[in-house]
């Protein structure tokens, strides 16, 4: 049988790249949560997650009306040069693939190993799909999966190519 | 009508009868038959014409190994060179011969067999050269080939790739593979296992063995039943494992997958460890028309009994090398075929074998010299090994074994090698190359119990477990003496039966010099066939040894190559095709330009852009000059969002731009810009830009758009490889920074309509000033540079505010007449300008210098990447070609590219036209060239050489429009 | 010139005679009586030209020095079988449509001499001069394509631009890059100097070549050093089987240059990469041209066996491993299957790798060395198509001391000012 | 396509990566080095039939540029990144 998934494109996220130390972040703004120890995981707090993607490197994302907000407390233009920190809400575009069969469709562009054991519940990962760079992590029933914003039209098209 | 067909027995359905069309031919078979099957059932012994002589072929093996009977389908399912053992039979399948016409029956090709003596191997080297290859050439082609090429893509459905992980795959599941699974499967190690034929047991579906006292049918059920309920077991028949890569990433090729929108899905994956349980192939032996229809693999022929209920023959004789073919005879008489004789190399035959077929007549130390009949095999002609007299003896079957080859294809595509084993005469996996390990007959495990407890050690080991309990079996000891082929005898002795390679062949090749295997295999053709020489190969290296007196191991194999069998380029590409091959990158205005009718192309970085908005009526050329008027006199506006944008952060950002652009950045003052080029550091333009400083430690870069992530890469290699220490963090923005760009004399006009915080007098926002705020009510970065040559307001907002400022813009700029352009027109306006352009000027051979940019190249710094390359480039080199503009005379288009060459002559070209556009400013065309020495040539006449005349243009500096730039200062 | 005529005359007859009539006369005693297309003597401990390499350019090398300069005290020594190099594994395209004027001369040359190969060794090569057409999807490959027609028609080589239509005509099989396609064909270029011929021709037909003319070929005989005088100048080779001398030694071993010139304690701008082919299963004649798509990345043409020979992309990280990157195979695949639809249902045959020397400007360096008397011929990157004119070129070097003026722009001294040749021309797209 | 051990993500599809080059020694001050020797840094990298050191760039993954040795002649990463967590 096809596949039974569900595939919606969300709307634009407030996102902010987050570059330095996780002390001197931590200490520049409050209102971020506790920074994940363990590489590639993201913590929670009410509605911001906080995802750890690279060496000194971070991606914060909540609800897009919370954007002000957030530039408010982070004052990016203002942070010491020991830190970088970047509105990107819009460089994203994010897909989300629920349903049984999500798992099934992830692995026709996503080149990472899913499975439980390896990928849980607090993952989060820069990767592939469909050949583009791609930020992927879990959500419920399923995965969340953002593009390049200028790609999103594209990976839409695949999406329904492939559970066609 | 004959049926072959056993009233009992089998694997196939008899309740379900299928009808199929062979040759055109209406035939009956059964679910659960192959074409092959149906084919032998139904009497059909002449399937097929050999490939070169267009000899009479029948169908001689069961599996991917079949050499001969290759099939072509047609209708729903059609696809070419199929061998008939491995096409499920269907109802409704259409298949016919290949290579034949008009029939397998009568072939017009055979007149090739008439002519054989005189075409041995390579003859074609050696004729076909007077008057020339092409006389010859297209007959060739048409008799060569096979089946046709297929006309169309699948009307329905679609393929599909995959990614996969598992910590043990499996290849193979015959009694080895499905022990190793059982084993790794209940231990809770995540397996795949994948098999190629339509239903798990291996050899033991063509068998008849016991395993724990009960047919091994029985055992099989139960293990795959168990599987089926382990979930982290992934389970797949009909699947081939095709090719090993490096660090264990294996693909493999579902030809039946579950899904119905499916044709074939093809896995690649990453395997923790691999177990090869590909099993073995049997072997030919090769002797006088060992090709004739009736000669038949003895496995082959065991199949057809035990698996399929099919007799290939009423009267067989049995010729073997090896105790495998006595198993054979024995079920063959089973089946009510009389066996008259096993013919048997060996002088004595191991007792164990013996028995099991008492009542037929064993001749030991006898061999086949011929086998008799045109059409199919009428009979045999045998003879004492040793010499002495011949006999025949008549029979419509010859089952014959070789002795086996360990399918060791996937092992070797490993990168593990081989050794030569005296006691199995074949060669067996020895070290491995990555973590895999091979078990079962793929690893020269010939008896059942042996390959049981094989498979049940590697998948023990996998898991880390200790070895499980095996069931009993029993099985015929695996004894043989090897014969690469008899000696004895006439006729056509086959060693590759799908290339018609024979003894002679590889004789005459070894006479001529061609002495190595891989020379024999490519003179002869031997093993190059759809079927790779699965049964053949090894007797060739076996008559080579023979001829040479030496021993096989120092011959060693030819490569074995991926694919193991062949494999649907559908299935290699899946759904990455077209444009997720290059995927498309649109800005948020796509939808408003296709509205526009703008035509919309791929202009570089994969972003689609458009690239000129005509309007009814126009021509491509005027619509490109009334977008060029409307900024040159009026204003327009283009999306220049695509232009690759970075923000820098840190202490060490101007110093690290200082290090990357030949002029000088860290002295730029906040609030203020600076045009910039980039070199590499052998002195190659990789880039130019402009770099924005908004504060002490915030810097904007903006790349060119096809540049934007080759310079990403540049930025993050030398701040992560060469400045780890210094403070510097890059983050791409292209994506978050959009602009719309307003160019023209009237730009101030529309901008002031638009209505802004922003103070955008000369004074306070000057060229290459910036200042945020807001436009039209949206937050905005307003940048002065300039592309055009006009005065330019470049808006940045974010994405999501682009479609809504766009739209204010051609309200706001209504009253002047404001238009979209195209980047067509943009390339007319930076020519005019002389503004360099990545691709056109810059074409890998010059330097700043030559383009006239030798002010952007700092004397103050005492290194920057690219500056002593420069100089070291110039003091060796002369006559360099530099940046000129040139007019036609007479006014008139040069094509882009245009070669010139001294006085227009055939002569090495002294430059080249890089750009040449129709100018509205002056009314002619105008271009941009780079010339040899060009700089102190302005005023002369050079000549470019089109095919068919000479265009003559005079010389002139590289602006032809505002030289000192007050426009785009106004 | 005399004294040449007299070598033809004097080693030609030592070979048998190859053409129908004989196939009959020795078709007649069962082929029985064939000679060997090429002895293997015993190897001699001195040489005047020591060639490494019996590939297509060595042999040819090898073959020019004795026919145009007399000199066939040579030994061509190859540490595999001849011809088992990258002359096995190529995908046989001869053309002459490059860019700039340092290489189309010497192209042309080399198609010329392709094209009378046959006649000149007496061995078929098959030549198939069926032209190469470029399917163009894009206009900065379109720009750079005219670039090259209008110099390339300097130099007497043909390129003409045609319609899409007229482009579908020739290739009926190219059903893809509609105009609603990812990149849609926007026009083609047809270059009719282009063929393909036999690659195993070549290599044994130059053998047995220069085999009549007395230069030894010794296969099984690995090169494992080279060797060097007191003065520095070149002195020979250490073999597996022992020193040989000579006082010229020409390095022509795609691939494994610098493994050999840095026994000689000499650097070379050079990096190794691997490049794949790959045919498909054998079907009738469907495609009578060769097929290059420059902006989908890849091109083939069909054997006469059937096949569909395959080539692409390079594997972009160094290695001798002479394997298949599946994702760089997936990428020729796919490019493929968007111009191609039909060939879905196509299968893949056989897959197989091969590598190559890339000069820092990826452009071939044929010159004499720092070292006096060591030669090489390396970095050429689709060197199949050069291999006549490689031979004709390095023969003269070898024997003159000279640059042939057909590769005097290609010197390993160009470096020292960096002075590349660009033959990839323009960098990015606008 | 090889599994390139990244020091942040762990093991990952080489496809994920842009390829580096081989390491070439530090860049000098080309002020203090003859003409020569900076042609030769420019020009020439390492090119051995065996393991070679050389970088890679998870550019879709954590954006880390890593070292690796790798033998050419097998694709076996011999060495990974000396800073793996």
């Amino acid at each position: 049988m096809p596949y039974d998934v569900q595939i919606d494109r969300l709307p634009c996220f407030a996102l902010f790249d987050l570059k330095g130390p996780a002390t001197d972040l931590a200490a520049w703004a409050d209102v971020l949560p506790a920074f994940p120890k363990a590489a590639n995981t993201l913590t929670r707090h009410n509605g911001v997650d906080l995802c750890f993607t690279g060496r000194n490197r971070w991606i914060l994302r909540a609800d897009i009306a919370r954007e002000d907000a957030l530039i408010a407390a982070l004052r990016p233009e203002k942070a010491p040069p020991e830190i970088s920190i970047t509105r990107v809400s819009d460089t994203l575009t994010f897909f989300r693939i629920t349903g049984p069969d999500a798992a099934q469709v992830m692995l026709i562009g996503c080149p990472l190993d899913l499975h439980d054991s390896v990928f849980g519940p607090d993952a989060v990962s820069y990767s592939e799909f469909f050949g583009l760079k791609a930020l992927v992590m879990r959500c419920e029933g399923g995965f969340d999966c953002a593009v390049e914003q200028s790609f999103g039209d594209m990976v839409a098209d695949y999406l329904s190519r492939a559970t066609a | 009508m004959p049926s072959n067909r056993m009233d009992t027995g089998g694997r196939i359905d008899r309740d379900r009868p299928l009808s199929f069309t062979f040759n055109g031919r209406r035939l009956q078979g059964f679910a659960g038959d192959t074409l092959a099957s149906a084919l032998l059932a139904n009497g059909v012994r002449l399937t097929a014409r050999s490939f070169k002589y267009h000899r009479p072929r029948g169908i001689v093996g069961a599996g991917v190994e079949e050499p001969s009977t290759l099939v072509e389908l047609l209708g729903d399912d059609a696809s070419g060179n199929r061998p008939a053992t491995t096409v499920p039979l269907r109802d409704g399948l259409i298949a016919k011969s290949v290579n034949c016409w008009p029939s397998p029956g009568f072939d017009m090709g055979a007149i090739n067999q008439l002519i054989g003596r005189f075409i041995p191997a390579g003859f074609y080297y050696k004729t076909f050269k007077w008057p020339g290859w092409h006389l010859y050439e297209p007959t060739i082609r048409k008799a060569a080939g096979l089946a046709a090429a297929p006309a169309a893509p699948p009307e329905q459905g679609h393929f599909e790739s995959r990614f996969a992980h598992c910590d043990l795959l499996i290849a193979g599941a015959g009694p080895a593979g499905l022990m190793a699974a059982l084993t790794a499967g209940r231990a809770g190690l995540r397996v795949m296992i994948a098999d190629e034929a339509t239903e798990a047991g291996g050899s033991l579906l063509n068998r008849r063995l016991t395993i724990g006292g009960t047919p091994a049918l029985g055992w099989v059920k139960a293990v795959v039943d168990e599987l089926a309920t382990l979930p982290n077991v992934t389970h797949l028949q009909n699947t081939t494992v095709w090719a090993y890569r490096e660090h264990n990433y294996l693909m493999v090729n579902e030809r039946a997958p579950d899904n119905p929108g499916l044709l074939e899905r093809n896995w690649r994956v990453r395997a923790g460890q691999v177990i090869c349980a590909t099993g073995a192939i049997e072997r030919m032996l090769v002797f006088g028309n060992n090709d004739r229809p009736g000669v038949m693999l003895a496995s082959a022929a065991q199949t057809y009994v035990n698996r399929y209920g099919v007799r290939p023959g009423q009267r067989a004789v049995v010729f073997t090398n090896n105790n495998s073919a006595y198993a054979v005879a024995a079920d063959l008489a089973a089946a009510g075929i009389t066996v008259a004789a096993i013919i048997d190399n060996r002088t004595d035959v191991p007792e164990e074998a013996r028995t099991l077929v008492e009542d037929v007549d064993v001749l030991a130390g006898h061999v086949v010299t011929g086998a008799r009949g045109a059409r199919q095999v009428r009979g045999v002609t045998i003879a004492p090994v040793d010499g002495g007299a011949s006999r025949q003896i008549s029979c419509d079957l010859l089952a014959h074994s070789g002795g086996w080859n360990p399918a060791v294809h996937l092992w070797s595509q490993s990168r593990g090698n081989l050794r030569y084993d005296d006691t199995l005469t074949s060669f067996l996996p020895d070290q491995a190359a990555q973590d895999a390990t091979s078990v079962g007959a793929a690893n020269g495990q010939m008896i059942l119990a042996d390959a049981l407890g094989s498979g049940a050690r590697a998948g023990a080991d996998a898991a880390g477990i200790t070895m499980p309990d095996i069931p009993t079996s029993a099985d015929l000891t695996y004894a043989i003496t090897p014969l690469w082929r008899v000696e004895q005898g006439r006729g056509k002795a086959f060693l590759d039966i799908q290339n018609d390679v024979t003894v002679d062949d590889v004789h005459l090749a070894l006479r001529e010099g061609y002495d190595n295997v891989e020379h024999v295999k490519r003179y002869t053709t031997g093993g190059m066939g759809i079927d790779q020489g699965k049964t053949g190969n090894i007797n060739i290296i076996g008559t080579v040894a023979m001829q040479q007196g030496a021993p096989l191991e120092e011959l060693g194999t030819t490569t074995f190559r991926s694919p193991y069998t062949p494999v649907s380029f559908g299935a290699i590409g899946g759904l990455r095709e077209d444009s997720v091959v290059l995927p498309y990158r649109h800005t948020p205005l796509t939808a408003w330009n296709i509205k526009n009718e703008a035509f919309m192309y791929e202009s570089g970085a994969r972003w689609r852009r458009p690239g000129y908005f005509p309007q009814p009526g126009e021509s491509f050329q005027e619509t490109v000059n009334r977008e060029c008027r409307i900024v040159r006199n009026g204003v327009g506006v283009y999306d220049g969002s695509p232009l690759g944008t970075f923000e820098f952060k840190g202490r060490d950002v101007g110093r690290f731009l200082d290090h990357i652009y030949t002029n000088i950045m860290s002295t730029l003052k906040p609030g203020h810009g600076r045009y910039g080029l980039m070199l590499s550091d052998d002195g190659l333009i990789i880039d130019d830009g402009v770099a924005l400083r908004l504060s002490e430690h915030r810097w904007i870069v903006s790349t060119s758009t096809g540049h934007a992530d080759a310079m990403n890469s540049h930025f993050e290699e030398l701040l992560q490889t060469q400045f780890p220490d210094w403070n510097v963090f890059v983050t791409t923005v292209t994506s978050q920074w959009n602009n719309a760009t307003i160019c023209g004399p009237l730009a101030r006009n529309v901008m002031q309509a638009l209505g802004t915080d922003i103070d955008i007098s000369p004074a306070a926002l000057p060229f290459m000033g910036f200042a945020d705020g807001h436009v039209a009510g949206i937050p905005a970065r307003l940048v002065r540079v300039s592309f055009t040559g006009e005065l330019s307001f470049e808006v940045n907002v974010a994405p999501r505010h682009l479609p809504a400022l766009w739209d204010k813009i051609m309200t706001a700029g209504a009253p002047f007449n404001i238009a979209p352009i195209g980047s067509e027109a943009n390339h007319v306006l930076r020519v005019e300008k002389g503004f360099l352009s990545l691709g056109h000027e810059v074409d890998g051979t010059v330097d700043p210098y030559d383009l006239g940019l030798g002010w952007v190249m700092s004397k103050k710094k005492t290194d920057y990447l690219g500056k002593h390359a420069v100089a070291i480039r110039r003091s060796g080199t002369t006559n360099r070609r530099e940046l000129v503009g040139i007019l036609p005379q007479p006014d008139q288009m040069i094509p882009e590219g245009a070669p010139l060459t001294p006085g227009g002559e055939r002569r090495p070209t002294e430059g080249l036209v890089t750009a040449c556009v129709y100018s509205t400013v002056h009314d002619r065309w105008v271009g941009l060239a780079l010339l040899e020495n060009g700089h102190s040539r302005h005023g002369e006449t050079v000549h470019a050489r089109l095919k068919d005349k000479v265009i003559a243009a005079r010389v002139t500096p590289p602006i032809h429009y505002d030289a000192v730039g007050e426009r785009l200062r106004s | 010139m005399l004294d040449l005529s007299l070598l033809i005359i004097k080693y030609m007859p030592m070979m048998q005679k190859y053409s129908a009539a004989a196939l009959l006369r020795h078709g007649l005693n069962r082929h029985t009586t064939w000679p060997r297309a090429w002895r293997c003597p015993p190897l001699k401990d001195a040489y005047d030209v020591i060639i490494i390499g019996a590939g297509g350019h060595g042999l040819a090398t090898a073959y020019h020095l004795a026919k145009d300069h007399g000199i066939t005290n040579v030994a061509v020594l190859e540490r595999g079988w001849l011809g088992g190099g990258n002359i096995a594994r190529n995908t046989v395209t001869i053309r002459s449509n490059y860019m700039r004027d340092a290489s189309i001369p010497f192209y042309v040359k080399s198609v010329a001499l392709y094209e009378e190969l046959t006649k000149a060794l007496n061995f078929n090569m098959m030549h198939s001069k069926r032209t190469m057409v470029d399917v163009v999807q894009t206009y900065p490959k379109m720009r750079e394509l005219r670039r090259r027609q209008l110099t390339m028609d300097i130099y007497g080589s043909t390129y003409e631009q045609i319609t899409v239509d007229a482009l579908r005509r020739r290739i009926p099989a190219l059903t893809g890059g509609g105009p609603d396609a990812r990149l849609p064909i926007i026009g083609g270029m047809v270059h009719t100097d282009a063929g393909v011929n036999r690659h195993d021709a070549v290599a044994w037909g130059y053998a047995r070549a220069i085999d009549a003319m007395g230069v030894e070929i010794h296969q099984q005989t690995a090169v494992e050093s080279l060797v060097r005088g007191a003065d520095g100048r070149i002195e020979g080779v250490q073999t597996n089987r022992g020193l040989v001398r000579a006082p010229k030694v020409a390095v022509a071993v795609s691939g494994h240059t610098t493994t050999l010139t840095e026994t000689a304690g000499l650097k070379l701008p050079l990096r190794t990469m691997n490049l794949t082919a790959f045919v498909s299963e054998p079907v009738k004649p469907l495609v009578d041209v060769i097929v290059n798509c420059p902006d989908a990345g890849f091109y083939f043409s069909q054997s006469d066996k059937g096949e569909m020979v395959i080539g692409g992309a390079p594997d972009m990280g160094q290695s001798f491993r002479r394997d298949i990157k599946q994702h760089v195979f997936e990428d020729t695949v796919t490019a493929m299957l968007s111009l191609f639809p039909s060939f879905k249902k196509l299968k893949l045959l056989r897959q197989w790798g091969g590598h190559l020397d890339i000069a820092h400007d990826a452009s071939p360096i044929m010159d004499q060395t720092d070292v006096p008397g060591l030669f090489i011929t390396a970095g050429w990157w689709g060197g199949y198509k050069a291999i006549p004119a490689g031979g004709l070129t390095l023969a003269h070097l070898v024997a003159t001391g000279r640059p042939h003026d057909l590769m005097s722009k290609f010197t390993l001294k160009r470096f020292r000012h960096l002075d590349y040749v660009m033959e990839s021309g323009t960098t990015t797209a606008r | 396509m090889m599994n390139i051990p990244c020091p942040f993500c762990g093991s990952r599809n080489e496809a994920e990566f842009a390829f580096g080059g081989p390491v070439k020694p530090d860049r000098s001050d080309p002020n203090t080095v003859s003409e020569e020797e900076w042609v030769a840094y420019l020009t020439q990298v390492p090119n051995p039939l065996g393991p070679v050191q050389e970088r890679w760039w998870h550019v879709k993954g954590c954006g880390m540029w890593l070292t690796i040795w790798r033998d050419t002649r097998t694709h076996d990463i011999v060495e990974g990144p000396a800073d793996a967590e």
